[in-house]
């Protein structure tokens, strides 16, 4: 076991290293100088390249990257073009940001899709069935920016119940309320994706279980009918559903970008859009970095986690 | 049944986990604003703490706050809270007395600038000529990073950059009398708004005492750039959550007196949320001024809101459709002119939130000259000057617009049209902002839009000269060199006055691009507050100390 | 009653003929090929077929755009934002054009879009997915870990980058949403084949001497090939609620053509939002109709090939 | 019976994880002869290497160790195209499965004709399904069924087909593996007389691998009865019946449940207590011993005369 | 010897819908399940013995099956008309079943020792510790050493043998009146199979459970079985007592059955073979099913299915050959030898009896 997560952690290293020299090379290919935003209109040439050398963008490529490699293994990302602070400070509250809305999220999601997921396998083509369906479809399908505005607009402008966007309310005493007011919409707007995705893989797989010989030995012998579905059933599509979470998660982490552009939410999407429009090169490396690994942390997680819920994988 | 124990375990760690983030959510930034942070009652705000909290709508993220080196709208507006400029600029050209007391000059060469006796930093050292001496010799100093540079090179003993000779090490314009006293001498002499508005509005003076601190190189990305300690204006940097909100509280040592709005948020919104924000109160009030703008479809909705007061005033704020001058000559370009109906774009698409920009100068600038007759929109005429031209019609022109203005890519669909209706073959080449910028500033373009911010200083070298740094229209006219060599360096504002209108009547017949609409500044802001947004929006803030909220 | 009974013995030879003929009767029970049984089980289920006429009908609109659409899309024909009259039946938008032509030249965008990127990303997943599971040892961990790499980018920013670095428009949008969407697939497409490498059909047909290419394309990629064509539906989907997205943050398809996505975005005002229902439901509706009918009709896809009884 | 070894095999081995600690050694060092034109059997239970021996015979799976030669060349040599499609064209298999051995998305003449194609035995679509249509025949199948797809017919119409495409390259030998197993009792027969009355046709030589005796014996001249890996007994299949040396082959024997109570009732079952014939990895005087005439055992070197014994006995058993 | 019937199937019809169209897979199945006595149905695949006993217990899938006639009666209930709550309470408990492939009929994510626990939790209310004990006798009775040790591992774990081992254990845990065996042995290997046949005979003896064995090894049911029903598309052609089955067999598939295997004594001829394929059930052929493969079919198979013709009091028949006016034909060798085994098998039965 320890063997196998030190031997993924090598493998995961080159895969690191290329996604970081393409995401380089990918923000570097960027038509646009950064210093054309940071300038002023009547800038003069000295100005400019003081600022290049200053941003340390005057170097070749290479030499900028391996300067950017070095200084991650000293665990310093750099710092932001645009405000010029150390992208290490800024990145914790981003990353805090997006988990809780990721976590609100998922959890939500979750914890109505598995039910309605099960509920659904289990009445299959009935009704019911056909009902959570159809929502899940119309989930899947609705644009998150489009359900995002008619929300704000029905619960914050019409009703005005829920707050517009934002994480908190500024200067007021902030608590727990109050955030979870401003989490309230942007979470149905993801988990309108996210559950409804899940739903469709827990159905499918709770299918394909309904129909395992060993559900129909669990049957025979006469157990109750919740003890089936929980104790025998749903036991066996963990595996499934580890893999869409660890495949939601680092989606959600490499930045609900729409949706926090529509609610402020403070978090990676929305730095990284501002990032992109501002050219700043070591915000969006890091924002990378942080996607990247945490993709390649919940493959190894959802992995491990296979092996924990199936007794038949061994590391 | 030991699952169920497990899975309700694990809901629980969820649940736990979520309540933990939702708590310590922004954790930093919170720590600064109250105490109760984490209270579950908290969240009862009483009307006494929202009363003195102004909240501002952004529409832009500031790029930080370095008071030498600030090259964004947004940044220097918050700037302008938080370090003391020599004068306020209540209307346009109209200059007031702020750190400094006088600004006086009998030569127009030779400035005495008289400080306040008692203003002081917020850690309470004064503020004297030495910090206003040390501010203009930072700019000055080759090491430093800074976009004032230009400000600066009248002065002098000071190249054209702004910066000192090399060797010079120091700034002979700059002369300190006493305390409160200090005497600026320019090269030659200068109409005295240019220097009022150029160093006595436009520099921040900062505190020398803290500056020092630091190796001039090295300011640009230190902690006095991001996160400034000391404050000489009305409010001083509490924190900045980026790309979210700046906090600011009001500076108890304020010259001019304690701001009554003890709380200033500054909220980077996009035009959307401003929106919501705005009818739902999550903002008092919208910063306008190209850098809190709403979308020009909202007015009318905002209009009609009766909690907000709305109104729309010229601003500087301009949309060009640049030429590149050396693609196209004086007859195609005039053709191009006559041929977009400019009426039309301000009529409808800004329901007459804005005003055609017949020349280079929007009818909020003193300089503008309402008797240049504008050039009509007239496609018969375009075509004629077409022919006459002798223009390949068949050629495509890419027509390079910007995104993330929605009024201007509309407008950019109009134009098309029209320039079609002219003879021409046109397609949209739509990129990113900077991407668009960057290729117009290389002259990788044909004709292009592009939006200028003016000031009200009406020289636009940096726009029109072969020097120009913003010369995007590759602009090599003898006749315009001379009308703005002529313009920089007259010395009174009549004389200049006059300069100007001609240039205005050259630059529209020689039609070095066409200039399509200036935007309407929007004055959008709760009915509670009284203060907010002035008709010149660049000197807005001069009595912020004096706002309150109902 | 008895009499009517025959207790004679039947020849031998009758028997055999019989025994012929009711086995080419069992045979004329199912008399249909592998595809038409799938047609055919597709076509009973009822929201399936009505999602596919209502997709072929969008196809249809697509191809016959100019034929249809009253106006010039991108031609300012009335005022501005006018709300739908007999004349412009769905109203105009910002600039004054006609919003039903700009619906019906949508669809061509939006459809490209989404049928193109995905055949774009089914050919490279498709072809990456059949090798690495075919091949296997150092090909298949070296496709994986470039499935990783592609897997671990950001993929909005990398679109919005590559975007900007090429102008948005919809072979742009198309190309990037192409190239970056085939590591799901590929690894679908692998495991697929890694299961069907086993199968014995593949182990006879190797013995018969097929070439290793030809073992991969013609023997592996027919049986995967269903399989492909449900993800690609439901890829097919997301790549038009992605353009929509990238309209909305402003590097989707680029005015003035029209798309479903940057008509949508108009409700990004909230004035339009509420006021102007023309402006964005419309294109709205058609998004939701058209990923819900390909979605369906994936989905009915997956149900005929699997043979789940509805 | 003709005498050339059709394929010979020498300490044929193949090991799966090597150096790991689940080393399986699948095929464990086995070396044996095919004669032409005769029916050898090869039997073992599951997990015996039986399958995977049929399949490193056909170059499925790579071996470890060891020779096959093949028509007098060795096997593993074979790497170029056409160097395989020779050997190929000489060597086919009929597998289990009846459903899982026809691609499920090929149409009954492309499946037969397919290889065909590749050998470039016909030149043209025509000649292919002339060609397709005489083998459909001579398995006893309609030639309706060419444009028909395997799904649609019973497992032992598929099975029939699987035999057709075995032998549309008129190979010379053929494996099959464990190719009645998954079908009814009453199709069973239909194919085992199929394949004996093909084999006198088209002088074929089969390799047939089986998991349990009663089949086999009754096809087969020789006899290979296999356990983890290894050849434990190979004798002619009167041998193997009458005179099981080797317990495990007795026990396989009686452990075989014959349709007929009253034997059924007097059955006596015999255990194979596998720890007593384990012996030391690669000890060199464990192998096949000849026992009697052409009738081996795999034993230590000590062991023979003890066999030699019991065969003796059980010869005499039998003429009594 | 009392002969009491504890399972009666009477008139069983079941349909499926697919898509191709209505599988009539059971087409009137009737019999008798005699206390302590094992029951052999016997047939190839699709002949419909596995579904009429699934129906017994309410296993097919309720969504595509229709029971369209039919009565299955057990201790004076009709088990068809039964909820499923109480149903539930009968499975496992008075109805116990093991499934063909032991491979993937146990959870592969739950130990083996709590799927043997859970049916003495649910049915025989023991506490969990009582049911650990209970479970680990079980399965030291099936013959599982180390019981203690394998109680705490999982399927994979186990020999296929093994986990047809625990199957037993499971369904034997309640001590069920009813043992439904389907298909226990065919993916076993042969030894393997030999001691499970084995077992099941030792513990259905001490146990006193009455089984039904589903098997299409003629072999096995020689061995296992105290009565035998022949199955074919759908109905019980042939049923009798295993000696009058296979040593006195009047059906033709009978004959065809016994005649296709071969026996360790046949010489190197053709095997006897009933030629073609079972009918397609999705439309049954009228008359006799089997006729098109009958090689002594009369004209009468083909317009009228037979009924069943009584041969003795035990033994029932299926085929126009037993009416009285059907000519008299030649039956194969192989039944030929058959039947002269049964003569002596009678004469030695007469004579025990006479003494």
């Amino acid at each position: 076991m320890g063997k196998y997560i030190v031997k993924r952690i090598l493998i995961t290293i080159p895969v690191l290293l290329m996604v970081t020299v393409f995401c380089f090379i990918i923000v570097n290919l960027a038509p646009g100088d950064p210093t054309d935003l940071y300038i002023s209109e009547n800038a003069t040439e000295q100005q400019i390249a003081q600022m290049r050398s200053s941003l340390g963008i005057d170097q070749p490529f290479p030499i900028q990257y391996f300067k950017w490699l070095l200084n991650l293994v000293q665990g310093n990302l750099g710092f932001s073009f645009a405000s010029r602070l150390p992208v290490i400070d800024v990145l914790p509250t981003k990353i805090i940001a997006t988990v809780t809305l990721m976590a609100s999220t998922l959890l939500v999601s979750y914890l109505l899709a598995i039910p309605l997921g099960i509920i659904s396998a289990r009445k299959q083509n009935g009704f019911v069935d056909n009902l959570i369906t159809g929502v899940s479809f119309l989930g899947i399908s609705i644009p998150n920016f489009f359900f995002g505005l008619a929300l704000i607009y029905i619960f914050a402008l019409q009703l005005g119940v829920l707050p517009t966007g934002g994480m908190e309310t500024l200067g007021g005493s902030g608590g727990l309320v109050d955030r979870m007011q401003h989490l309230i919409l942007p979470t149905i707007v993801l988990a309108a994706f996210y559950c409804s995705n899940m739903i469709r893989y827990v159905r499918a797989s709770m299918i394909d279980i309904f129909a395992e010989n060993y559900m129909r030995t669990a049957t025979a012998k006469g157990l109750k009918e919740t003890l089936i579905l929980w104790g025998h059933g749903v036991r066996n599509a963990w595996v499934p559903i580890i893999t869409v979470i660890s495949t939601d998660i680092p989606k959600m982490l490499g930045g609900a970008i729409v949706t926090e552009q529509i609610f402020q939410w403070p978090g990676i999407g929305q730095w990284m859009i501002s990032a992109i429009n501002a050219r700043d090169y070591p915000v969006l490396m890091a924002i990378n970095l942080v996607a990247a690994v945490s993709v390649l942390v919940f493959n190894l997680l959802a992995d491990l986690l296979y092996a924990a819920v199936d007794p038949r994988i061994r590391y | 049944m030991a699952s169920f124990k497990k899975i309700t375990l694990l809901i629980m760690i969820m649940f736990g986990m979520v309540f933990f983030l939702v708590a310590c959510g922004g954790g930093e930034g919170t720590e600064t604003t109250g105490d109760n942070d984490g209270d579950p009652s908290g969240d009862i705000t009483s009307d006494g703490e929202e009363e003195d909290t102004l909240y501002i709508g952004l529409t832009n993220a500031p790029g930080g706050f370095n008071p030498l080196n600030a090259s964004d709208t947004v940044a220097q507006w918050i700037l302008r809270m938080l370090y003391p400029t020599l004068l306020e600029q209540p209307e346009s050209l109209v200059f007031d007395g702020n750190l400094a007391e006088s600004f006086e000059t009998e030569d127009n060469q030779s400035f005495t600038i008289t400080l306040r006796p008692d203003a002081e930093w917020s850690d309470g050292e004064p503020i004297t000529a030495d910090d206003v001496a040390y501010t203009l010799e930072l700019i000055a100093n080759p090491d430093v990073e800074t976009t004032w540079g230009v400000n600066i090179s009248s002065l002098e003993g000071l190249q054209s950059t702004g910066k000192w000779e090399d060797g010079a090490a120091g700034v002979a314009g700059v002369e300190v009398v006493d305390e409160q006293t200090l005497i600026l001498t320019t090269k030659t002499p200068v109409d005295p708004n240019y220097i009022k508005e150029m160093i006595g509005f436009n520099v921040y003076i900062v505190p020398k005492h803290i500056a020092e601190q630091y190796e001039p190189a090295e300011l640009a990305n230190s902690d006095f750039a991001t996160t400034p300690s000391v404050s000489g204006s009305i409010y001083q940097f509490v924190q900045y959550e980026t790309d979210a909100y700046v906090q600011l509280e009001a500076n108890p040592t304020f010259y001019k007196g304690e701001a009554q709005l003890k709380h200033v948020y500054l909220r980077v919104v996009n035009g959307t949320s401003l929106v919501t924000e705005l009818q739902s109160g999550g903002v008092d009030m919208a910063a306008g001024g190209g850098i809190g703008v709403v979308p020009v479809s909202e007015v009318d909705t905002l209009a009609a809101d009766d909690n907000l007061d709305f109104e729309s005033y010229p601003g500087f704020a301009t949309q060009f459709m640049f030429i590149n001058n050396e693609e196209f000559d004086a007859d195609v370009r005039l053709a191009m002119m006559y041929a977009i109906d400019r009426e039309a774009i301000v009529e409808q698409l800004f329901r007459g939130n804005a005003e055609v920009l017949n020349s280079t100068y929007t009818s909020a600038s003193v300089y503008f000259d309402p008797n240049v007759e504008a050039i009509p929109h007239d496609v018969d005429r375009a075509r004629e000057l077409l022919e006459e031209s002798g223009f390949d019609t068949s050629q495509e022109i890419e027509l390079t617009v910007p995104t993330g203005n929605r009024a201007r890519e509309q407008s950019a669909s109009l134009i098309q049209q029209n320039l079609a209706e002219a003879g021409f073959n046109v397609t949209q080449v739509t990129f990113d902002f900077v991407t668009a910028l960057a290729n117009v500033r290389e002259g990788d373009y044909q004709i292009g839009l592009i939006g200028i911010p003016l000031t009200s200083d009406p020289d636009q070298t940096y726009l029109w000269s072969q020097s120009g740094t913003t010369n995007l229209g590759r602009v090599n006219d003898e006749r315009m060199e001379d009308l703005l060599e002529q313009g920089r360096t007259s010395t009174s504002m009549e004389e200049r006055q006059e300069i100007y209108s001609e240039l205005q009547e050259y630059w529209r017949d020689q039609a070095f691009s066409v200039g399509l609409y200036g935007d309407f500044q929007y004055k959008v802001q709760n009915k509670e507050l009284n203060g907010g947004i002035k008709e010149f929006w660049g000197g807005s803030l001069h009595d912020m100390h004096e706002w309150t909220k109902d | 009653m008895e009499e009517q009974l025959n207790f004679n013995p039947v020849p031998q030879k009758k028997i055999i003929e019989m025994e012929q003929l009711s086995q080419a009767q069992g045979i004329s029970q199912n008399d249909d090929s592998y595809t038409k049984t799938i047609v055919k089980r597709f076509l009973k289920d009822k929201v399936a077929t009505i999602s596919l006429i209502i997709f072929t009908l969008l196809t249809l609109v697509a191809i016959f755009a100019p034929a249809l659409a009253p106006y010039n899309p991108n031609q300012t024909v009335g005022f501005f934002e006018a709300a739908p009259t007999s004349e412009f039946l769905l109203g105009t938008d910002e600039v004054g054009r006609d919003v039903l032509s700009r619906l019906i030249y949508g669809a061509r965008v939006s459809l490209t879009v989404g049928v193109l990127s995905v055949a774009i990303y089914a050919v490279i997943g498709t072809t990456l997915g059949l090798l690495s599971g075919f091949l296997g040892g150092f090909w298949d961990s070296a496709i994986m870990r470039l499935t990783e790499v592609f897997m671990a980018f950001p993929y909005f920013m990398v679109i919005l980058v590559i975007v900007s670095l090429i102008g948005p428009n919809i072979w742009t949008v198309t190309f990037v949403i192409g190239v970056l969407g085939w590591p799901m697939l590929c690894r679908l497409v692998r495991g697929e084949v890694m299961k069907l490498k086993q199968a014995d059909y593949v182990q006879a047909a190797i013995s018969s001497g097929y070439h290793t290419f030809q073992i991969a394309f013609k023997h592996i990629f027919p049986n995967v090939l269903t399989l492909i064509l449900v993800n690609m539906t439901f890829g097919i989907a997301t790549s038009i609620i992605t353009e929509a997205s990238l309209s909305f943050l402003g590097v989707g398809v680029q005015p003035p053509t029209a798309s479903w996505g940057n008509m949508m975005s108009n409700a990004q005002s909230l004035t339009v939002l509420a006021n102007q229902y023309w402006r964005w439901l419309p294109a709205g509706l058609m998004v939701l109709i058209s990923v819900l009918s390909v979605n369906f009709l994936g989905d009915g896809l997956r149900r005929a090939i699997d043979g789940e009884v509805k | 019976m003709n005498k050339n070894p059709i394929m010979q095999i020498k300490n044929l081995k193949k090991t799966y994880n090597t150096g790991k600690a689940n080393e399986v050694r699948a095929v464990d060092n086995i070396s044996f002869d095919i004669y032409e034109g005769e029916t050898f059997g090869l039997v073992g239970e599951s997990g015996s290497g039986k399958s995977t021996t049929g399949k490193l015979l056909m170059k499925l799976e790579s071996m470890t160790d060891g020779q096959v030669i093949f028509l007098g060349e060795s096997i593993q040599n074979k790497r170029s195209r056409h160097d395989l499609l020779a050997f190929r064209k000489n060597i086919q298999m009929i597998f289990q499965d009846p459903y899982a051995s026809l691609n499920p998305k090929m149409t009954v003449k492309d499946i037969i004709g397919g290889p065909l194609e590749v050998h470039r035995l016909v030149s043209s679509r025509k000649e292919r399904d002339q060609v397709v249509y005489s083998l459909l025949e001579q398995v006893g199948l309609s030639q309706s069924f060419a444009n028909r797809y395997p799904k649609e017919f019973s497992g032992g119409q598929c099975q029939r087909i699987g035999i057709a495409r075995a032998l549309a390259l008129q190979p010379k030998f053929i494996i099959a593996d464990e190719a009645i197993s998954a079908l009814d009792v009453s199709i069973q027969a239909q194919i085992v007389n199929l394949m004996r009355q093909l084999k006198q046709e088209a002088n074929l030589t089969y390799l047939f691998i089986a998991h349990d005796l009663s089949m086999v014996k009754y096809i087969s001249d020789r006899i290979a009865v296999m356990n983890r890996g290894k050849i434990l007994e190979l004798a002619t299949s009167d041998d193997i019946y009458h005179v099981p040396l080797h317990p495990y082959t007795a026990s396989l024997l009686s452990a075989i449940p014959e349709p007929d109570p009253e034997s059924e009732r007097n059955r006596q079952r015999t255990t194979y207590d596998e720890s007593k014939f384990t012996y030391e990895q690669d000890d060199p005087a464990v192998g096949l011993f000849e026992i009697t005439d052409k009738h081996f055992v795999y034993c230590h070197k000590d062991e023979v005369v003890g066999y030699k014994e019991k065969a003796e006995r059980l010869k005499q058993e039998i003429m009594i | 010897m009392a002969i009491n019937s504890i399972l009666s199937v009477k008139d069983l019809t079941i349909s499926f819908n697919t898509f191709e169209g209505e599988v009539n897979a059971v087409r009137g199945v009737t019999f008798d399940l005699k206390e302590g006595e094992t029951l052999a149905l016997v047939g190839e695949s699709g002949s419909g013995k596995s579904v009429s006993t699934k129906a017994i217990t309410q296993l097919l899938p309720q969504r595509h099956t229709t029971i369209s006639k039919g009565e299955i009666w057990y201790h004076d209930h009709d088990l068809l008309k039964k909820s499923s709550k109480e149903m539930k309470k009968i499975r496992g408990k008075d109805i116990a079943m093991i499934f063909q492939d032991p491979m993937t009929s146990l959870n592969p994510t739950l130990t083996v020792g709590r799927q043997i626990a859970e049916p003495l939790i649910e049915h025989r209310g023991m506490t969990k510790q009582a049911a650990k004990v209970e479970a680990i006798a079980l399965m030291r009775k099936v013959g599982i050493v180390a019981a203690e040790q394998r109680f705490h591992q999982y399927p994979h774990q186990f020999s296929g043998g093994m986990r047809q081992r625990v199957m037993i254990a499971i369904a034997l845990a309640c001590h069920p009146k009813i043992l439904i065996a389907d298909e226990p042995t065919t993916a076993l290997d042969v030894t393997i199979q030999a001691q499970i046949i084995d077992l099941l005979k030792e513990l259905q003896a001490e146990f006193a459970t009455s089984t039904i064995f589903i098997t299409h090894d003629l072999g096995v049911v020689a061995n296992i079985a105290d009565r035998v029903a022949v199955m074919y598309a759908g109905k019980i052609v042939e049923i009798g007592t295993v000696d009058e089955i296979f040593y006195n067999p009047k059906h033709p598939y009978t004959w065809g059955l016994l005649a296709s295997m071969p026996t360790m004594k046949m010489d190197n001829d053709d095997l006897y073979t009933i030629p073609g394929s079972p009918p397609n059930l999705l439309n049954v052929p009228t008359g006799d099913p089997f006729s098109s493969r009958n090689m002594y079919a009369l004209e009468i198979d083909f317009q009228e299915e037979p009924p069943m013709f009584k041969v003795s009091e035990t033994h029932y028949a299926a085929t126009w050959l037993l009416h009285p006016d059907a000519p008299s034909i030649e039956v194969p060798e192989e039944i030929k030898r058959r039947n002269e085994q049964f003569v002596s098998i009678l004469a030695a039965k007469g004579a025990d009896s006479d003494e």
